[in-house]
């Protein structure tokens, strides 16, 4: 045995890629619980392929998960990858871009043979392992098929079982480089298997091998340690974007004790959710998986009016569909929650991947004046708190309420630390009483002073009337043509949504000092890319905070003041340039763009480079 | 219905205090009559009953009617229908819908609506037009039609909505006519009470822009020769004195004296039986071609299947009852904790 | 006879209304063609009820018609009527406001009786014409009914046909009132009942019958006269907006020799439009009234895919079903003409009445980066130009392209100075050429320096190739999912549109000098409107001028600089402000909205006051 | 085609040089392969020839042919097809689609291009699921499916797609199946000979999300008693030793014997027959239930009914004659100008 180095690390980022096939997010998921117990901080990214299950060994079968843990607090799954792990050509031709330079690569050399070069399109004999392609790289090559089969060859099993659970050599590996307890994964193993014990034993032992290679193979210089981080107390668990959206959703449920109804049709990246929630059956969540996404949410629209928690969820092309629909419910003034989780745009685009692009059409993608109040998650795990959030604006202010979130955070993981049920705000609803015929007739658009309109629902008697997208009387809700009534509709319609500033916390300089030389001003999943460059340039002495808006619709009252504290407000962005629109538009700063266009969520360091080049 | 309820309760009950504003002669004033004098018959709550229309002249309807409703958007009425019942399977719920909300721009929900088997009824007024965007062609027109985007006569072939509402496996389908009052109510009644979707065509005259579509079947003269009014049980007998009947031969419906066949040959009309359905709802020649075979009216089919939102309550009920009353605390916590100390 | 002066007069507003069946709009169109043939400048505004024929009497169910005729130059149906007809109660109701203080009430009485009255929901008992309602106006009140059928007596016409010539006095008095010949609607009337001559005789017996009670009924003492205008020398038509549009179109077609394709759905303002398309089969027009919106704007892009020019047409809630087919021809950069004749919203909204306020669903109604040239008519006749210049932008920038009016331009008339052929502005269709195997292989998305890529039309040899919504490679057009390509057509995308910049007209002040106090800056139908109350406020010695856009998107190149000469900036909208937020956000400058959402246009002194009250 | 044409066109004329993108197994590949080749087989030049589809796996398959096309929205296909060939009826167009993009959101334009039958052929992958999406229930699921978003069973009763079709009055049903090369190529000959809207729903096996959905009747076991290959002018016989027929008792199919009936009495398959086409279609039985019919395979039903797209080119022929060429100046100059001078 060969003298091993063990060197501490703050964070590591290990990047795992293979064919669709190769149980690569099963991998990745079981490194990150084993992190996260032992006290990690991490944040995850899964990458899919467009496609279901492209040719085995093409680019476009590339399937790859980012783990980023750490001893220090982490907002991102990382820039680069410090190791990448490749299952075959393919998924290092795809993904070497993101690793860092002098980065580690664990090279599975059976997905490099002939076949897999070709299908990957490196040229015709010429491998990248010995071409010079990974001069400067750390390279380890295992040949994992083949000690898997060693492992294996006594178990009876048939090589195509026997080679599903090359993941398995691939994680204990990286258990032994990282120095981690095999118990959790164990433990893992012995459930999933738990009708077919002679798989628990095969992958077990494979895992085992995988570690004991560790030890004896000459190649390894040193393995790592990564202690745990400094996290606040308590009980957490790992949860993932869409996850913690439909359990937000269902919440709101709980504590209203109004029913859920989601209306949805599916389309990627926002299935999950419709899936998620369809689960939880005794919690009375209802799903209905509608014929288009039209009928998805006038569905949610009905649900709303029969006086439940009415909700729908899709993405960019599904919600372009949704525009007629939101509208009505905006002039019926029932409570909605419209769902996007965006992703590359526009048309089709790019399904699998990020992007921030909807925001415009959440604003202003319907006819006339059609307000709507808009708030963004930031967060997998703050996925939940905006969803949360978005049931109680919908219900206490009686109006439709878009929640952004995006492919990036929707599929991330992070830890949560889990909530108690006594926790969470309170959220009133308000159903208008029942009336007797002596009794004032009813006005079914007399508002509070909120401006809200009370909840009227069929089955309550002496309050049946009737809604519709006409323009209604101020009071009575009958259909009016008066000019005067429309003017004072569509203002009043303006001020509710605008009233909800008042019942919306203050807007708050996340990292940094109230005021400097610039501001970075961000929204939605690039939270954690902007925080961490911000703490980095503070560190090297620059004069930057960041502060990140959820609410984008209204804007928090105190939003103006704050900027105008900085000399410079940069805007970070996954689009083309729309927040930052509203800003300028809103305050009249020369607030600057920097914008990502590539479907994939901004590196630190890209943000801190902006600000330098602002700054020079 | 409260036992001491005093006042019998009349048409009048479920008429709102909005003006009724159809254009004078439309035929949509008798089908609200009698539908409100069904809500009386069946002495409907007014509180727990909803009409939800889409858009179109008679997607005003609900404005009209002294109960909950919606007039909702374009064609998409099956939707919302769809999402209340399946929150409040207690409501008694009526959709009301045009030729165009239905079969052109809610073409789709509308047989979605059909297959799922809501429990709603569904009032299709067929005038053959759009009324309230001042006289298009719609997908009922005939062939040929003059009308303002069509100057030169339509191209497209009609839809014939009962055998679509057929195709698409509908468990209630009906016929009727608005100058026909007698007939309409026992089938609204029939409607009403079908568990399930209950789809109920109404051949309603647009006096402003497509007057006299369906004259043939409503006015005296014609009426006799060109329609046959279906009964269950009953063969299918027409003419002034019911003295043609319809046979099946072979495969083909044929029209016959009722004195030239044998009784046994007679076709006995059965709401139950697919098949016959299936042929019957294909008794859609022009009136004006020879040799044509009667317009049907009445109920077609009926077949009792399993209401949607039912099932969507029963896999609820089912999972609380398995599971127990939900603990939200349970749910946050998830499958998979650590704690850090 | 009693002495009747004749009053010269610059210009008049006749206000008609009465029910739907009374022919007010007949009696409207034929006061306009009269006027027009003497010289007149004339502006014509009809107002329909929501209802089809809602029941005769009551105020759901009146139909006005607004014509506005001088001997100066005009450009708006009048603020304010001088003169008021009213055929019933109802009609007075709903319709005096619109009367200038101490205007001309002409009633016809037998529309005041019980049941009127009644059905108007004037209180019991008392009658608007003698309650002291019309205090301050100069009432004539005529029993047209009774006149008509005295008139008439000896015709042998039944009541029923006797009475709907009433509108034929109601003119004729109208025409001595104005002396005015009444030639022009006796050939009218000769052709129009051609096929039924006793209708002819009856119908000029009561126009002339109208005439002579001027002359000879004791209650008028003036009569008016309005001198021809100073108009250009040309031959002119009267045309209606949605009409203009269609013509544009089909001229369109007509000059690029492309087969115009119409797909779209009825709906109010837009029908007109293919109800006029589908008239002129005969010079190749296709018209296809869809399914929905959805398949109306697709079989358009199908059309264009083959190489035609697709159209398709609609108002806010149809297009707001169109969005993500918009964002496909984006993808896809072939020629679509996409227009909203904008009605009151939002959702269903006021579908009869006027609005401004889907500018936002026009630049931002869709899933991701998805910009689109928007442009918007200003006048009726002006739907022309704006309809031809849609289609050349559409074919010479291979792009959709959203044209923008509303229903007050789209059914109002103006009179147009005929265009002829010659003079139409030349546009350039540039197929790809068909290809032989031995060429280099055709690249569907290689651009040209306007950024435009080739129409590869099926059909042309060797040019075969597959386009869809997914993100295409740069060059080749097949499928990428390249972040690097993506974010380079994410950017070209916009590039393309921004480059139209360069060829469109620069932006030109419309009235006054370069630089002043005030700028009205204002876009679409307002333009009457705000040209008028400039000129106004001009010559009340203020410092004003007035810009209008056509070009919403790209802007002309040259806006912030023609904005930045004046110290304010003042835009009035139809909305609640949509374009001030585009021009505060690009220009950073603090213009100030006028805004007006009643479904109904501005009048002239409702920006005059703001002006002043801007300079106060 | 060109007559000096040296070399035999083959199925690989028509593949693009595109990789085809789906997972190794699935059932597409196998109606890529027969399409191309009958493109081959109909000399079909590739400039003029047209690919349009909706959103799905199954849309994926405009790219990977050789020839014009377009992979649209979803559900959208039927607009995109009616406008291009409303403008260009030159052109040989085909229409890709999937359960859920004809079914599920594209229903509507679905049922109006039956109706309208614009000249095109329709390929519709029917492997009752999305598999795009990976793995939610279609349309066409049967009820109780267990998927993604339906953990628990689906509750809703799925379409008939051919029911559908016949209710929306299409004039070329058929059906096949990915597994059977030998029956789908004759299948598409006919449908691509067809004048108007031939509707092919072709069985295709998901192997990721759906394996074995059809496999009662692509495998060998099971298939021989429970499919029905019918062919113009033939009886209904099936089973093993093709020992088994269906007729008609009354108004219900049934199962018989072969050697239990008189000739006299079977059903002899009739492509134009509309009564027959109507029963048919509802052969749709769920295999797994005692005494169901089997499915019947081929084409069901054949009509000529003008396509769309003539009759437009039609009217636009009848004004040019009629009218003469157009001329712009008069158009824009209207019917009533005055001159100012
Ligand atoms: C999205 C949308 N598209 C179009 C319209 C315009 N529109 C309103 S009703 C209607 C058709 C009405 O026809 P039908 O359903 O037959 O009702 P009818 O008026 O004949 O009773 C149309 C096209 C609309 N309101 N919304
Ligand atoms: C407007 C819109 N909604 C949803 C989607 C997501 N989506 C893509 S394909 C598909 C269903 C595919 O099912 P099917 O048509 O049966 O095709 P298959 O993949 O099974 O061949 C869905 C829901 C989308 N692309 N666009
Ligand atoms: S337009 Fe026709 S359908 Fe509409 S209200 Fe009038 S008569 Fe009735
Ligand atoms: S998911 Fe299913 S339908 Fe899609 S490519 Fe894979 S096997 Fe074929
Ligand atoms: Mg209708
Ligand atoms: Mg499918």
């Amino acid at each position: 045995m060969s003298q091993i180095t063990s060197e501490i690390k703050d964070e590591v980022t290990i990047l795992f890629a293979g064919d669709s096939g190769d149980g690569i997010q099963l991998t990745g998921g079981q490194f990150t619980d084993t992190a996260a117990l032992v006290g990690n901080d991490i944040s995850t990214f899964p990458n899919f392929p467009a496609e279901i299950r492209a040719p085995q060994g093409t680019v476009a079968g590339v399937s790859g998960f980012q783990l980023h843990f750490g001893s220090i607090e982490l907002f991102t799954p990382g820039d680069q990858a410090d190791v990448l792990v490749v299952m075959n050509a393919a998924a290092l031709k795809s993904n070497l871009a993101s690793l860092k330079k002098g980065g580690i690569v664990i090279a599975n050399i059976d997905g490099f043979d002939k076949k897999n070069l070709r299908l990957a399109k490196y040229e015709e004999g010429l491998t990248p392992l010995t071409d010079g392609t990974l001069d400067g790289y750390k390279v380890h090559e295992v040949d994992v098929t083949k000690i898997t089969r060693e492992t294996l060859k006594e178990s009876g099993l048939g090589t195509k079982i026997v080679d599903r659970s090359k993941n398995m050599f691939v994680l204990g590996f990286l258990y032994w480089m990282y120095n981690r307890s095999l118990d959790n994964t164990i433990k893992f193993i012995e459930t999933k298997f738990a009708k077919k014990p002679e798989l628990i034993n095969s992958n077990i032992s494979v895992l085992k091998a995988g570690y004991h290679y560790g030890d004896t193979a000459e190649a390894i210089a040193s393995r790592f340690e990564v202690k745990p981080a400094n996290i606040k107390p308590g009980t957490y668990r790992n949860i993932m974007g869409n996850e913690a959206t439909a359990i937000g959703l269902i919440s709101a449920s709980q504590k209203t004790g109004l029913e859920l109804f989601c209306g949805t049709y599916p389309i990627t990246p926002a299935s999950d959710i419709l899936h998620f929630l369809s689960k939880y059956k005794n919690f009375g969540v209802k799903t209905f998986q509608a014929e288009d996404e039209i009928a998805g949410i006038c569905s949610a629209i009905g649900a709303s009016f029969g006086g439940k928690l009415g909700i729908t969820t899709s993405s960019g092309p599904g919600i372009a569909l949704k525009g007629e629909a939101i509208g009505l419910a905006g002039m019926f003034e029932l409570p909605l929650v419209v769902i996007n989780v965006q992703r590359g745009g526009p048309s089709t685009g790019l399904p699998t991947k990020t992007e921030q692009a909807d925001l415009f059409q959440a604003m202003y993608g319907r006819n006339g004046e059609s307000p709507v109040p808009v708030i963004a998650a930031q967060s997998p795990k703050d996925c939940f708190d905006a969803a949360y959030e978005a049931c109680r604006i919908a219900i206490e202010h009686m109006t439709p309420v878009f929640l952004l979130t995006d492919g990036y955070i929707a599929n991330g993981s992070e830890p949560w630390e889990v909530m108690k049920s006594e926790d969470l705000k309170n959220i009133s609803v308000n159903f208008a009483e029942p009336r007797e015929p002596q009794d004032p007739a009813f006005l079914p658009y007399k508002r509070d002073d909120k401006l809200v309109r009370p909840w009227a629902i069929p089955g309550t008697k002496g309050l049946a009337h009737r809604i519709g997208g006409l323009e209604k009387d101020f009071e009575t809700g009958n259909v009016s043509y008066d000019p005067e009534n429309h003017e004072k509709m569509v203002k009043v319609r303006q001020a509710k949504v605008d009233e909800i500033a008042n019942y919306i916390p203050k807007q708050k300089i996340d990292t940094g000092a109230e005021s400097g030389d610039v501001l970075l001003l961000s929204w939605g999943s690039t939270y954690g890319a902007v925080k961490t460059a911000t703490t980095k340039l503070i560190d090297e002495g620059f004069s930057v905070s960041h502060a990140h808006v959820r609410y984008l619709n209204p804007l928090p009252k105190n939003l103006g003041e704050l900027i105008k504290k900085f000399d410079q407000v940069v805007m970070p962005e996954m689009n083309n340039g729309q927040f930052i629109k509203i800003i300028r538009e809103k305050f009249l700063v020369d607030a600057k763009g920097l914008n990502k266009i590539k479907g994939l969520p901004f590196a630190t360091g890209e943000i801190v480079d902006k600000v330098k080049e602002v700054l020079a | 219905m409260a036992e001491v309820k005093a006042k019998k309760i009349t048409a009048k009950d479920y008429a709102s205090d909005q003006d009724v504003k159809w254009c004078p002669g439309c035929g949509d004033y008798s089908i609200l009559k009698q539908v409100q004098s069904v809500c009386a018959e069946l002495e409907l709550n007014n509180d727990e009953t909803v009409f939800i229309s889409g858009i179109g002249c008679s997607s005003r309807f609900p404005y009209y009617m002294e109960t909950y409703g919606m007039h909702s958007i374009h064609g998409r009425g099956p939707a919302f229908v769809t999402g209340l019942k399946t929150v409040r399977p207690d409501l008694n719920v009526w959709m009301i819908t045009g030729d165009g909300d239905s079969l052109s721009i809610g073409g789709n929900h509308f047989i979605h609506l059909l297959r799922r088997n809501v429990d709603v009824n569904v009032l299709m007024f067929n005038n053959q037009i759009y009324g309230l965007t001042k006289g298009q062609y719609s997908p009922t027109s005939e062939k040929g039609k003059i009308t303002k985007s069509t100057p030169f006569g339509s191209i497209d072939h009609p839809f014939n909505p009962l055998a679509l509402a057929k195709g698409a496996d509908a468990t209630f389908i009906a016929r009727t006519l608005d100058r026909d009052p007698k007939h309409m109510r026992p089938v609204l009644l029939e409607a009403s009470k079908h568990k399930g979707t209950s789809l109920v065509e109404i051949y309603q005259n647009c006096n402003i822009f497509n007057d006299g579509a369906f004259f043939t079947f409503t006015e005296k003269d014609s009426k006799p020769d060109n329609t046959i009014f279906v009964e269950h049980g009953a063969p299918l007998l027409f003419g002034k004195e019911k003295q043609k009947a319809i046979i099946l031969d072979g495969f083909t419906p044929k029209v016959v004296n009722l004195e030239d066949v044998d009784e046994s040959e007679l076709w006995i009309h059965d709401k139950y039986d697919k098949v016959k359905a299936s042929i019957l709802v294909r008794f859609f020649d022009d009136p004006r071609e020879d040799g044509c075979l009667p317009r049907p009216f009445g109920i077609f089919y009926q077949e009792e299947r399993p209401i949607y939102e039912a099932g969507v309550q029963a896999q609820v009920d089912k999972h609380v009852e398995a599971k127990g009353e939900p603990d939200l605390n349970t749910l946050l916590e998830g499958p998979n904790t650590w704690t850090i100390k």
